[in-house]
């Protein structure tokens, strides 16, 4: 594409993460105010791999996300309203309130459904890449997981299964390093969790997940091959978690100069410097652009302030389709 | 009318649904060539092609994910355990995401997948290839499960479970595979959720399911001679669960015997029994009793294996200490 | 007497046995540095090292297989599930192996394997994380199942469970991590099989589980008010259970209301029921009635997570209808 | 060692090998009889991967196996008396007559256990060798599954789990090229299965698993690393079943060709060439050797013919410890 598409292009990549970054820490605030009832698991710092991969996608493909889930649905175009008003438990939400931060999903649109089991989605992305191989619809399914899920069996059936049938789907391990406490190298005796893909007859492609263009361009690789009936890829996306796993992390694991070592890597700051090196952008821009995304997160706040709580009859409601 | 085995009518109803309904797909291990560990699949690899009827490897869960997927972007698929003790590995996607995807999702999105297996004891294949754990779905808002004891039950049933939007657990028993019966060759609904009376009778109400039906049946061919009259009513559907048959029978005999081959404690008649303590209590002559499975698992043995879950002399000594 | 948090009495149970027998260790997620999903084994990393407190990766059917390898080679693992709802993932081992085994070899190898695991909704957790499916292993023959209420029970239970030569599944509750109790220091073993009178009464027996004994309590205090007078009974273990005890009461107050958090459709109260439907019938003034959860999954909204599972103003409710 | 020694080693191990065909054969006759109740699963044609492994085995070492189980057994040192009248549900078998053919067991021994549940023994493999770690014991643990196994979850848990923890464990799959009908090729994308190691980190190494010689002297290497602390690893052993997967299989997924031109590589025949060339026995010996251990598996059948039926309280013992 030409330059100006081109710019165009990366500057919505980089309005999507930074909306990504500023809701993850809209929901933070909220959830110190003890806003939410239960926990939320943020992906700051993780916002080039979702943005990237999905921008890859086009109408009726499908992904699975994780319980890490906010990055992903909104790089599929998720309304942060209805998703702020899902945290607050409101009918306005996502699920009427039902499902929660965990349970965020949109079918219609194309997002499966984040998934509060490790692994628990892998075997649904392959399904989902399945029913497009059958009905020779050549949508593509992107399945997200971070690097613990690789240890569970589900990954390795799934894997082995989308192989077999060559079936149009890319599993995205997001790899922060880190499990709720255990680091990778811990739980591996591997260097690259994409050397897993040997294992299954599959390309394997490790790439620095806070790259945004890095990741799109590997992205864009492993789509077009499972469009063309070429079969699945394993994409290792190497990133980094900023807040806590989770609401009770007090993060002994880890120490705070690590975290701070590791922010100088930040998929925003590399964008914005990029953009602003090549004149896309002048500080001024870019400062209006924070502005006009801050508001829209403090809008959603207020949208689900203001929102209702479920009836009681929504209880006994949607058990059976 | 023409007859089929329980088998035999299982894979019509597949077949007829498959004709009509090119979502519907079949996926297990050994379900093509080979014809299913039972053979209820023979011969539709040959119909369908590879593409609907397909083999899948030793993966459990990973199938059973694969369905859910395939489920929820449009598909019908039907998945064959070989032994209904494998469901265990595929749990979570049956329990923590098929079950519970369309109400996490606040109503959008759903799941219509069946599962088919054989359950049940007999065969001497011992501890892990014996067990009926069909109660455990039962506990799970979200799924129905369904548990047919006759070739007409099956056939119909089985048609209602491919044409439901939900996940369904359906039943089979391995001893029932080759029992015969009338069978219509168009395709019918049985209802999901409507119990049937198999023999009506006045001085005991006997609710048996799956195996057992046709094992209360025997026990009330015997009792007869002794004038005690029994009526036989089988559930069909545990989840829903028809109440009211079961209610108004007990009205009418005033006496309740349950009889299942799972394991007696905490066995889907302890729901049944349960029910009727609560809601039919003023109607009870004589305590409810359970005839289940003994607290073991199930010995290889033939003599022992056939002593851990009743059998037809059981339910005629409970039922004559009921009446008497 | 020396007061202790349920999380603290659980931690000090496995402390004490640790020292005791060089043979006990434990295994799970996070439960080295990070102290476990709920704090419980904080601390126990520092005194016991990584070689017996091991952080494991996120494979629960592979590392409950591990434990079930080790205990029956001659250790005594104690597994952590961060979550009850990840016990789905694992049954394979539990049921089909750890259970059976003993059985399967004829009597000759053991597995004294121990499962913890929180149970059970209140933190908004959701469908998935927020379940209580403890009924499920009380169906299995070779398991034991234990579910305290109370700091106290929790400490000698716990003992009771490692020293156990079997499988025991040790279900803990999230909203009971944090109430406080007496705790004796020394170790002490509470009999598994032996249910808990936890407050006598004349017009009702309220058989109680996990967080519902302390609900059922409240219950009881307003009642005494409108001068109903609420038998208590926790049979803090579901296998072995402890019949006697509750048949007892129950022929003392003619009147039973079983009350759990899990879905009450095949719930374990459902076996309780049954068991007094069928042993305790004559003592029997009124139905049986049971207070479980609702057919539903867990929501995560507050109101509605609340309506979900039994709360204090129900048990008033029926109670007064039972005894009315 | 010296060359009588190893002559006479390699005499038990043809001794071994033709027990195991000897008593599978026997057990075949007895099944079309119809004197068992429940199927078996034999392993005619497997004998050298069992004997190989075993050989290598010292007092103290375990094993896990799996449905095809009776060769591990017997080249544990089973008593096949005992393992006939578990087959005939006798209280004189193994189980007394309580686990038939699926559980045939003897941990005191080191065998720990047949099971029923594919890939289900693959993880308690792992378990104990942990035991033996964590008690310094020097044990090591041979944990035998088939090809279908690896497409199982646990096998990929387990492994990790060994691996990471490096525990004394041999992983050994016997790839007969089968599941129950599935052919391998298409239940996988890869050429050997012995490279799914790598996913791991560990050694893997594809052995002729009808060469009793090929299969110990790997199975040498690997547990000796195993003792010495070196952690796991994967053997493939490449094999073939002559008889249908179970009593009812009427095998309509393969040509009679193939299994007979799979004969010509039968792991017996080779050894007893072997012997023979190497002049260190003569037809005679070999016949009389056959004669000897046909009547003990007679004599197997007639001990179980003769022993007595459990009695009826066996089905309430043993449910606990
Ligand atoms: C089956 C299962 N086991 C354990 C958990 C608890 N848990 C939630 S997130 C998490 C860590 C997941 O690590 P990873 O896959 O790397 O994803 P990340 O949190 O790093 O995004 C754990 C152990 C769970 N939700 N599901
Ligand atoms: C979990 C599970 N799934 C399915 C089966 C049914 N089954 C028994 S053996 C077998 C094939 C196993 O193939 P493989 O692992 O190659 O072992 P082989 O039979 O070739 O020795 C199958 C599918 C089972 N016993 N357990
Ligand atoms: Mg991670
Ligand atoms: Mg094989």
């Amino acid at each position: 594409m030409n330059v100006s598409t081109q710019n165009e292009k990366l500057k919505s990549l980089y309005e999507q993460m930074l909306m990504i970054r500023c809701f993850e820490e809209e929901v933070e605030r909220n959830m110190k105010k003890n806003l939410f009832h239960g926990t939320t698991h943020l992906c700051i710092g993780q916002e080039a791999t979702a943005v990237g991969v999905c921008s890859i996608l086009k109408q009726g493909d499908n992904i699975t996300s994780t319980h890490r889930g906010h990055g992903h649905s909104i790089a599929m175009g998720a309304d942060i309203n209805k998703m702020m008003a899902e945290l607050f438990g409101k009918v306005t939400g996502y699920s009427k309130g039902k499902g929660g931060s965990l349970h965020i999903a949109d079918v219609e649109s194309g997002n499966l459904g984040s998934n509060g089991i490790v692994g628990g989605g892998i075997p649904i992305a392959v399904g989902a890449a399945l029913t497009a191989q059958i009905e020779k619809s050549k949508h593509v399914t992107v399945c997200f997981f971070g690097d613990g899920a690789t240890n569970q069996g589900s990954f390795h059936e799934a894997l082995n299964l989308a192989s077999i049938w060559q079936l149009p789907v890319i599993f995205v391990c997001e790899n922060n390093e880190y499990g709720m406490s255990s680091h990778i190298k811990d739980m591996v005796n591997i260097e690259n969790l994409s050397s897993r893909a040997d294992a299954y007859g599959i390309p394997g492609v490790t790439v620095d997940g806070n790259d945004v263009i890095n990741v799109m361009e590997e992205t864009k690789l492993a789509v077009d091959r499972a469009r063309n009936g070429r079969g699945p890829t394993l994409i290792e996306a190497k990133t980094y978690r900023y807040s806590g796993h989770s609401k009770s992390d007090k993060q002994v694991y880890r120490t705070d100069e690590e975290v701070t070592e590791r922010k100088e890597f930040d998929p925003i700051l590399r964008l914005e410097k990029k953009m602003i090196k090549s004149c896309m952008v002048n500080n001024q821009e870019l400062q209006e652009i924070k502005y006009k995304i801050n508001q829209q997160v403090e809008a959603a706040t207020q949208f689900a302030l203001k929102s209702e709580e479920p009836e009681l009859n929504e209880l006994f409601a949607d058990v059976y389709a | 009318m023409r007859k089929l085995t329980y088998l035999e009518s299982i894979r019509e109803a597949m077949q007829q649904q498959m004709r009509a309904n090119e979502k519907v797909f079949l996926l297990g291990e050994d379900i093509g060539v080979y014809g299913g560990g039972f053979g209820v699949t023979e011969g539709l690899l040959e119909e369908f092609g590879e593409n609907r009827v397909r083999d899948t490897p030793i993966s459990e869960l990973g199938f059973t994910g694969v369905a859910v997927g395939a489920a929820l972007t449009g598909l019908r698929p039907i998945v064959e355990f070989q032994f209904s003790d494998f469901i265990v590995l595929a749990l979570d996607q049956i329990v923590n995401q098929a079950a519970k995807i369309h109400y996490m999702y606040g109503g959008k999105g759903s799941v219509p997948l069946v599962i088919r297996t054989p359950g049940g004891s007999g065969t001497g294949a011992a501890a892990q290839h014996s067990q009926s754990l069909e109660a455990w779905l039962t506990h799970i808002p979200g799924i129905k499960v369904i548990q047919p004891s006759t070739p007409y039950d099956a056939k119909g049933l089985l048609k209602a479970a491919i044409d439901d939007p939900n996940p369904v657990i359906f039943y089979e028993h391995k001893l029932l595979y080759k029992t015969i019966g009338d069978v219509p060759e168009t395709p019918y609904t049985i209802p999901i959720g409507k119990a049937d009376v198999k023999k009506e009778g006045t001085d005991l109400t006997v609710v048996a399911t799956s195996i057992m039906v046709s094992r209360a049946l025997e026990a009330a061919e015997e009792l007869k001679k002794e004038n005690i009259s029994l009526e036989i009513i089988d559930p069909r559907t545990l989840v829903p669960l028809d109440e009211r048959s079961i209610l108004q029978s007990v009205k009418k005999t005033g006496r309740l015997l349950v009889v299942y081959e799972a394991v007696k404690r905490s066995g889907y008649g302890a729901e049944i029994a349960s029910i009727v303590a609560e809601k039919g209590f003023e109607y009870l002559k004589a305590p409810i009793k359970r005839l289940g499975g003994q607290a073991v698992p199930i010995p290889s043995n033939k003599k022992l294996e056939k002593a851990a879950v009743p059998q037809v002399e059981d339910i005629i000594e409970v039922a004559k200490g009921l009446v008497r």
